[in-house]
């Protein structure tokens, strides 16, 4: 077993409470910055342990904090993006279900960081259950004197409130996620200004992932080289949720450090391949990454690793195929979700995907003619043109799928069909 | 194939032939037997008008305007045959007509001045303006050459007998709603509770 | 200002120029659905891709979103580039319907022009086209859903832009749908732009749907006379009728743009009532006949009673060319100076406010929406000048404060301040606003008799119930960089617009750039004012008809009870003369009045030069010849298979000829450029300004602000102000526009009802009027308590609502 | 932020059909009353609406767009993106299946084909008694615990078709004993 760092309070059946938080010694990192610290430092710590954001592009943290420029104006927004809509990913749920405190502590430091006045936690509606533990546990804190105006008596004023979702997956699109919060069409919007410079209300705005935030009182509490060292490879730092679902024993969230090799996980944590079944392939980290295959089941599971294939940790949601499973119909599958949740703003995704599942249907069922192959190649390639990166995001599969599943597309074209359901 | 100038230069001609009687003369029986073998034959020509031929279908000639299997008007009067008129010979004006569908008001061709190029015909989106091989419509007087709507209207499809535009156009017309044309989905409801 | 190459051509932009703009610049013009000039580039439709080969920016990218940077060096016909836009345009026609022929934008469409020439041919996609039901929006734009391409522009244009929110964009992804909640006439008096605006057939030009196509339209550049604006049209024209008014881009004045009452006005042209035929004492009479008797008959006068016996009456809808030459008919016959309006009210506050504008303060309409501040006193854009509340939508939307001082409760698609003042205090505010903006710092500045004068005006200015919050106001615009100042000249009294020039002459003293702009009454109130219309009043002219001294009156294209209020004293005076000339092209009241009257020609017929609110010359061309449309001669069937000589209902001449032939006896029309030129637009272009004097002239008055209101403190005033739709004395006949016009309504403040009580919704039929009134009451707290507001209305008995009112007034 | 109003056609507001309590229209004037930019609010108040109406009707459309100072179209913009904002009228229970990958892998067209036999209702549709609507959803985020359905946004999973059966057995159950209700 791996040390759990998020998830070293974590309850089978109820949150860690509190009570349990403060003397787990919970909130002494937010009392120890708001005692004098100087946020350029915290920041430098933040930066110095090397964490990359964790909903999924990757962006160092500490760089996006930086960013905020001194003396940007006036009101400036924290939010925290809970609206984990990526299919397989449902880490925060889990850790909100946890820890809820080390996400309010680690938004009060990261606020208190830029000095951001409010903070919004937006939360899609299927968490239903997280918003409201969100809600009491905020109010906890602020009674107990760590959230409000003038948090311990000093000057720093901060307050959390949690926004639920309409529901839709652009929304968790850092751009479209600002639009939905000010009562807009959540349409993602192109960069710059950026929201750290104009943001929510055209004010600077951090914009963090749940698991983000919640390391960074850990990170303030251990210093950025116990979190580097959580890794096991050179080039990552700390631990990562992952959540693995799909063909294995266990499906769940796990918590182990970045570099895992992806067999261990799938062999320790998920209690290996269901039905002793063989690996066939995974998506590591939702559906907007492209599929691994057989060949690279003992890839390490960190940033770099996956670059040097080709693909993206992404959320680290891992979702596992045995042999069973067609490719195809699993792309297939993928497609006609980003074909649904595309906001319909640019032609390339609004048109493109209906397209792309037209073909990849009639792929599956026996209907593939001409240049299949080159159409499918084509139009992916021009969906990289699309205005946000949920098209470049949502051609990952289809792409990956060509690329390492070869064979079964073209035995689905030679066959007329897909060869799983003929067998 | 044709030869480059610059290759023949230099190059002397042939001499020129001396012709022998012999020659002479079976060139002129073989002339006047194959006038003989032809004066037993039956004429080629046609004595028009007592005999009249019948012309292939795409004969071009006089225009009529065809319509739908479903015997409705064709012409949509959409402008395309009159704006490719080389010689600007029809004219026309589009209305409103009976359940929303869009049709010629009046439309007039002068045949004084048609030049049967056939442009129209293949402008034609709907199929109606269509050549005929009725090339008998000469008139003494120049106004009768001028033909209204109601003259150049057939009740039948022409040469193409299938061809519906309204079952294709996606505009809503009486008794053929949206979602409702050839390769159509039903209408988008833009409230529906489906994701 | 950097400098890129695209398509092997250097070119240099300004800082921030989008690629897509420096291209045009070089006359390249990269495709484009969502780009548009005016509402800036989204990045949505991905069709204007091109090429990055050197520079900061590498790969194929939408020219629309990149700004142009230093050393760029960009390919239009980059292989990935042109690959990309042809696949997008094939995107685009999955769902697109088969259905060009039946197209009213067939032949016009940016979307053909882009299928046809990107080589999309052949729809490889095999799934069922996607449809939408359709929604009527009103008389003015036909939909069509079908054809969308979701380029957005549209609810960009409609929301963002015009500020109206009543149409948009619902649904996702492939769902999305453009158009209201509800179906029902769009509220937005700009709503016809959607037909421009929009790339495809998704809105359509209802009124000429499927009149014609655009290539058998005959087109022409033209002005738009339907406020004093002049914004640029392009009418269009097919079978002797004119069908549409599309916006002509003019940098200076409308931009892309116009109004629904200027692009819609164009059917009081070929409306059955239009009279085309010259009638002798109501009788039909060949043109020949009319001209001859008006001629003998108007000599007769003369000989009897000299050259005063006979007056002349023009109108502020006229041509330069009919204006300038009524001014030589007076100078030729010594007849009576011409006058060009029956509103003497009007007159005088035009006259104050022409003559406050110089060629230093005088500012053009599209300068407004680079101003930071705007301050309106006494002007109503939306019914006046639509086109300005647009404008002033566009300054917000750039952070500009706007601020309304008026009787009305002004509305504006955009957050404005507003402040309620009685019609009678509006000098008195502007006098609390200089005072404001006259901060001690500034008076130092003054010299000893320009403080005297200050003085003065601090001493004698009284106090109104809003000074404290003016004043403010007043102190805030000296703190402004480019205010901008804008005064009505219907509803303010003629101090007004003097005090805004002096106003705007001290804030000029501190800031970057300010300017004068006067909304007025007519399309061509400043031709007639600079040839000399202003001094000549209608109620001396009207008394000089009544005592008997003026026997013969010329009435040139002005319907004088649309504007003089007191119709029965008018209807009086009229049967008293000897002698009744009119000559117009709509049928107003007077026309069947007329002993002599002569059809006179339309804009589109007659062409004509025209100045609008600032001052700028511009130039209608001809369209049409006239004559009556083919579709009514033929009945609507086809059109008559014999020839004639004549056009069918073309007699119509244009006004000026007419009065030509009375100056100088002559048929033939004279060359009417050379009397132009030396009236005044000798060394002007077309789209330049007459020379305006170069400085502001005198002290304004400053009686009215020391002087109580009119009347009792706390009286009731009616105030008659135009409204965007049936209002104007043509537009008013367009067919087109009739659906629109509300009903007529008096607007008041809540306390003014109660005072009088009414309820909102009551409707009082007012007693005597003929043809009968019906009056919907409306409360509005914006307004000033005790300002009784009716919209002005071609066609209605003024006379008995003015009684009624007046009635209310007294008790 | 000054409310634009149509230059023309001043429209009739006509006394709403709505029963919504005072309380709750109170309480949404008041949490809009508190914010600086009522807009921000849109979702939960269209929420509130919806979970009083069972759905998002033209009346509550309108109701939302008063409260929130937008326009009725604004409102619409926002209610036809989302998925969990109901524009059509629902039943009492609204059963969203996950359709997305693993739950799609884990038998949800079993899942489905079940729902379907058992209610005799296809997706989109509501059950003739008025108390199930059945909607198809993208990942719901119970990827561990698939086939995952949500029936009024709680949670069920991993589901069997017994364990469907006494889902839906417990929900008619609630209907009979408390009826009425929120549709």
């Amino acid at each position: 077993m791996y040390p759990q760092v998020l998830f070293q309070h974590r309850k089978p059946d109820r949150i860690n409470t509190f009570a349990e938080y403060r003397e787990q010694g919970g909130y002494s990192a937010l009392s120890d910055v708001i005692a004098g610290a100087d946020p350029a430092a915290v920041i430098a710590t933040i930066d110095d342990a090397q964490l990359l954001g964790r909903g999924g592009a990757g962006f160092p943290a500490g760089r996006k904090l930086m960013t905020v420029a001194q003396d940007a104006p006036h009101p400036r927004y924290l939010i925290c993006n809970a609206d984990e809509m990526e299919p397989g990913t449902f880490k925060d749920r889990v850790l909100l279900h946890a820890d809820p405190h080390l996400l309010i502590e680690g938004m009060a430091i990261v606020a208190y960081t830029v000095r951001a006045r409010h903070g919004i936690i937006f939360i899609r509606p299927e968490y239903e259950n997280a918003a409201r533990i969100l809600e009491r546990e905020i109010r906890l804190a602020r009674e107990a004197g760590f959230l409000g105006e003038k948090i311990h008596d000093s000057d720093f004023s901060f307050e959390i409130v949690v926004h639920r979702s309409g529901g839709r997956y652009i929304c968790g699109e850092v751009t479209a996620l600002i639009s939905a919060l000010e009562g807009c069409r959540p349409n993602p919007r192109k960069a710059p200004p950026y929201p750290t410079d104009k943001g929510l209300w055209q004010q600077p705005t951090v914009l963090n992932n749940v698991e983000t935030l919640a390391y960074v009182p850990l990170i303030v509490r251990h210093g950025a080289q116990w979190f580097r060292d959580l890794a096991l490879t050179e080039s990552a730092a700390g631990t990562k949720l992952f959540s693995i679902s799909g063909h294995v024993n266990k499906p769940g969230c796990y918590e182990v450090p970045l570099g895992v090799p992806l067999s261990e996980m799938i062999e320790n944590c998920c209690g290996g391949m269901r039905d002793g079944r063989p690996f066939k392939g995974c998506l590591p980290g939702g559906a907007s990454t492209g599929f691994l295959s057989a060949e690279h089941y003992h890839i390490p599971m960190d940033y770099e690793s996956l670059k040097a294939v080709g693909n993206r940790l992404g959320t680290g949601a891992v979702m596992v195929f045995d042999d069973t499973t067609c490719m195809v119909a699993a792309t297939l599958n993928l497609t006609n979700f980003f074909a649904r949740e595309s906001c319909g703003w640019c032609t390339p995704c609004r048109e493109g995907f209906p397209y792309l599942k037209d073909l990849l249907y009639r792929l599956e069922n026996g209907m593939a003619d001409g240049d299949w192959i080159g159409q499918v190649e084509t139009l992916c390639g021009h969906l990289y043109k699309a205005y946000c990166a949920f098209a470049p995001g949502g051609v990952a599969p289809i792409e990956s799928l060509l690329a390492n599943f070869g064979e079964e597309v073209q035995a689905h074209i030679d066959l007329g069909g897909c060869p799983m359901q003929r067998q | 194939m044709t030869q480059d100038p610059s290759q023949l230069k230099g190059k002397s001609l042939p001499p020129p032939r001396e012709t022998s009687g012999a020659e002479a003369l079976k060139a002129l029986v073989t002339g006047f037997a194959t006038t003989l073998k032809h004066l037993g034959r039956r004429p080629i020509t046609e004595q028009y008008p007592e005999e009249k031929r019948e012309l292939p279908a795409r004969s071009r000639a006089r225009i009529i305007l065809t319509r739908d299997p479903d015997g409705a008007e064709r012409c949509v009067a959409c402008y395309l045959c009159s704006a490719v008129c080389p010689v600007s010979c029809i004219s026309m004006q589009s209305i409103e007509g009976q359940g929303g569908r869009r049709m010629a008001a009046w439309f007039r061709i002068n045949f004084g001045r048609c030049i049967y190029c056939g442009l129209c015909e293949e402008a034609c989106p709907t199929s109606a303006i269509q050549l005929t091989p009725d090339y008998e419509h000469c008139q003494r007087a120049i106004l009768k050459s001028v033909y209204e709507k109601e003259d150049l209207l057939v009740d039948h499809c022409g040469k193409d007998p299938d061809y519906n535009f309204y079952r294709h156009a996606g505009v809503a017309t009486e008794g053929l709603d949206k979602g409702r044309h050839e390769k159509e989905a039903p209408p988008v409801n833009v409230r529906s509770n489906m994701p | 200002m950097p400098t890129l190459t695209i398509d092997n051509r250097p070119v240099t932009v300004p800082d921030g120029t989008k690629v897509i703009t420096a291209a045009e610049q070089l006359g390249i013009m990269i495709p484009r659905f969502c780009y548009h000039p005016a509402l800036g580039s989204v990045g949505a439709c991905r069709v204007c891709a091109v090429g990055f080969k050197e520079g900061p920016i590498k790969g194929v990218e939408m020219s629309c979103m990149v700004d142009a940077q230093e050393g760029m060096v960009v390919a239009t016909d980059d292989p990935d580039a042109v690959d990309l836009r042809k696949h997008v345009i094939e995107l685009l026609m999955l769902h697109h319907p088969h259905d060009c022929p039946v197209c009213d934008e067939g032949g016009h469409c940016l979307l053909q022009d882009m299928t046809i020439s990107g080589g999309h041919g052949r729809r490889r996609y095999a799934g069922a086209k996607r449809t939408h039901l359709d929604q009527d929006l009103g008389p003015l734009v036909q939909h069509e859903m079908n054809r969308c391409i979701q380029c957005y522009r549209c609810s960009r244009f409609y929301q963002q832009f015009c500020g109206y929110r009543d149409l948009g964009v619902t649904g996702i992804g492939t769902r999305v749908y453009f158009g209201r909640s509800e179906p029902g006439t769009l509220e937005s008096p700009f709503s016809g732009n959607l037909t421009d605006i929009c790339p495809t057939g998704v809105y359509t030009d209802k009124p000429s749907r499927f009149y014609g196509r655009r290539w058998d339209y005959e087109r022409a550049p033209s002005v738009c006379i339907h406020c004093s604006l002049g914004c640029s049209l392009t009418v269009s024209a097919r079978y002797r009728k004119a069908v549409r008014h599309e916006a002509r881009f003019n940098a200076q004045v409308n931009g892309h743009f116009i109004c629904d009452r200027g692009r819609y006005a164009y059917a009081y042209a070929s409306q059955p009532e239009r009279p085309r035929d010259a009638l002798i004492a109501g009788r039909p009479a060949t043109l020949a006949q009319a001209a001859t008797q008006m001629s003998e008959r108007l000599a007769a006068i003369e000989k009897g009673t000299g050259p005063d016996g006979i007056a002349l009456m023009g109108s502020a809808r006229s041509s330069l060319e009919t204006q300038a030459l009524l001014a030589r008919l007076h100078s030729e016959k010594g007849w009576r100076t011409p006058c060009f309006s029956a509103d003497d009210a009007a007159t005088r506050v035009v006259s104050s406010a022409l003559n406050t504008l110089n060629a230093t303060n005088t500012i053009a309409l599209t300068e407004i929406e680079g101003a930071d501040t705007v301050l309106l006193v006494g002007a109503d854009p939306i019914g006046e000048a639509p086109m300005l509340a647009l404008a002033l939508r566009q300054a917000q939307r750039d952070g500009s404060r706007i601020i309304t001082v008026d009787p009305r409760p002004v509305t504006l698609p955009c957050a404005h301040d507003h402040i309620a003042v009685s019609g009678d205090d509006l000098a008195t505010a502007v006098a609390h606003l200089i005072i404001g903006a006259l901060e001690p710092s500034r008076e130092i500045a003054l010299d000893a008799d320009q403080q005297d004068r200050f003085k003065t005006l601090k001493q004698e200015t009284r106090d109104i119930p809003a000074a404290a919050e003016l004043r403010a106001i007043g102190h805030a615009l000296t703190t402004a960089w480019r205010p901008a100042f804008v005064c009505g000249t219907t509803v303010p009294d003629p101090d007004v617009p003097p005090l805004m020039g002096l106003l705007q002459a001290l804030v000029q003293t501190s800031c970057m750039w300010s300017g004068l702009f006067f909304p007025l009454p007519g399309a061509n109130t400043f031709g007639a004012h600079c040839l000399g219309g202003s001094d000549a009043l209608f109620e001396p002219l009207l008394a000089a008809v009544e005592a008997g001294q003026v026997k013969a009156l010329v009435v040139v294209e002005n319907d004088l009870f649309s504007e003089y209020p007191d119709q029965q004293r008018l209807a009086a005076a009229l049967e008293s003369l000897e002698l009744l000339v009119v000559m117009d092209c709509v049928p107003s009241a007077i026309t069947a009045r007329a002993d002599i009257f002569l059809p006179t020609q339309t804009i589109y017929e007659a062409g004509g030069h025209y100045l609008n609110n600032e001052g700028r010359l511009q130039v209608a061309t001809p369209v049409i010849a006239g004559g009556l449309s083919i579709m009514d001669t033929g009945g609507g069937n086809h059109p008559p298979r014999e020839f004639r000589e004549d056009i069918p209902g073309g007699t119509p001449r244009p006004a000026w000829q007419y009065v030509a032939g009375l100056a100088t006896g002559e048929t033939d029309p004279p060359d009417v450029k050379p009397l132009l030129d030396e009236a005044l637009t000798a060394g002007v272009a077309d789209g330049e300004r007459v020379s305006l004097p170069s400085a502001s002239r005198e002290w304004p008055s400053i009686e009215r602000i020391g002087a109580g209101p009119e009347g009792d403190a706390g009286g009731l005033t009616l105030i008659e102000s135009a409204a965007t739709f049936g209002s104007e004395p043509l537009a008013a006949f367009s067919t087109v526009l009739a659906e629109l016009t509300p009903l007529f309504g008096v607007t008041v403040h809540s306390e003014t009802a109660q005072r009088l009580g009414w309820r909102a919704g009551d409707r009082i039929v007012i007693p005597d009027s003929a043809p009968a009134l019906e009056v919907v009451v409306t409360l509005d707290d914006r307004a000033a308590p005790g300002v009784l507001l009716v919209p002005r209305r071609i066609g209605i008995d003024r006379t008995a609502l003015r009684r009624y009112m007046a009635h209310l007034l007294a008790e | 932020m000054l409310r634009p109003r149509g230059a023309f056609f001043e429209r009739t507001i006509e006394p709403l059909e709505l029963h919504v309590s005072e309380a709750l229209i109170e309480k949404l004037k008041n949490e809009i009353a508190a914010v600086e930019h009522p807009r921000e609010l849109a979702v939960d108040v269209m929420m509130a609406l919806q979970d009083h109406h069972g759905y998002l009707s033209d009346a509550a459309r309108d109701q939302a767009a008063e409260l929130l100072g937008m326009s009725a179209l604004e409102v619409d913009e926002l209610a036809t993106f989302y998925t969990f904002i109901f524009r059509e009228p629902v039943g009492r229970y609204v059963i969203h299946v996950c359709d997305s990958l693993i739950c799609w892998m884990a038998g949800e067209e079993n899942i489905v084909d079940h729902l379907r036999q058992q209610l005799q209702i296809d997706f989109g549709q509501t059950t003739a008694d008025g108390l199930f609507t059945l909607l198809p959803v993208c990942c719901i985020g119970y990827c561990d615990r698939a086939p995952a359905i949500l029936v009024n946004r709680r949670v069920h999973g991993p589901l069997t078709n017994s364990r469907l059966d006494e889902l839906l057995q417990k929900y008619r159950a609630e209907a009979a004993e408390k009826p009425g209700s929120n549709v």
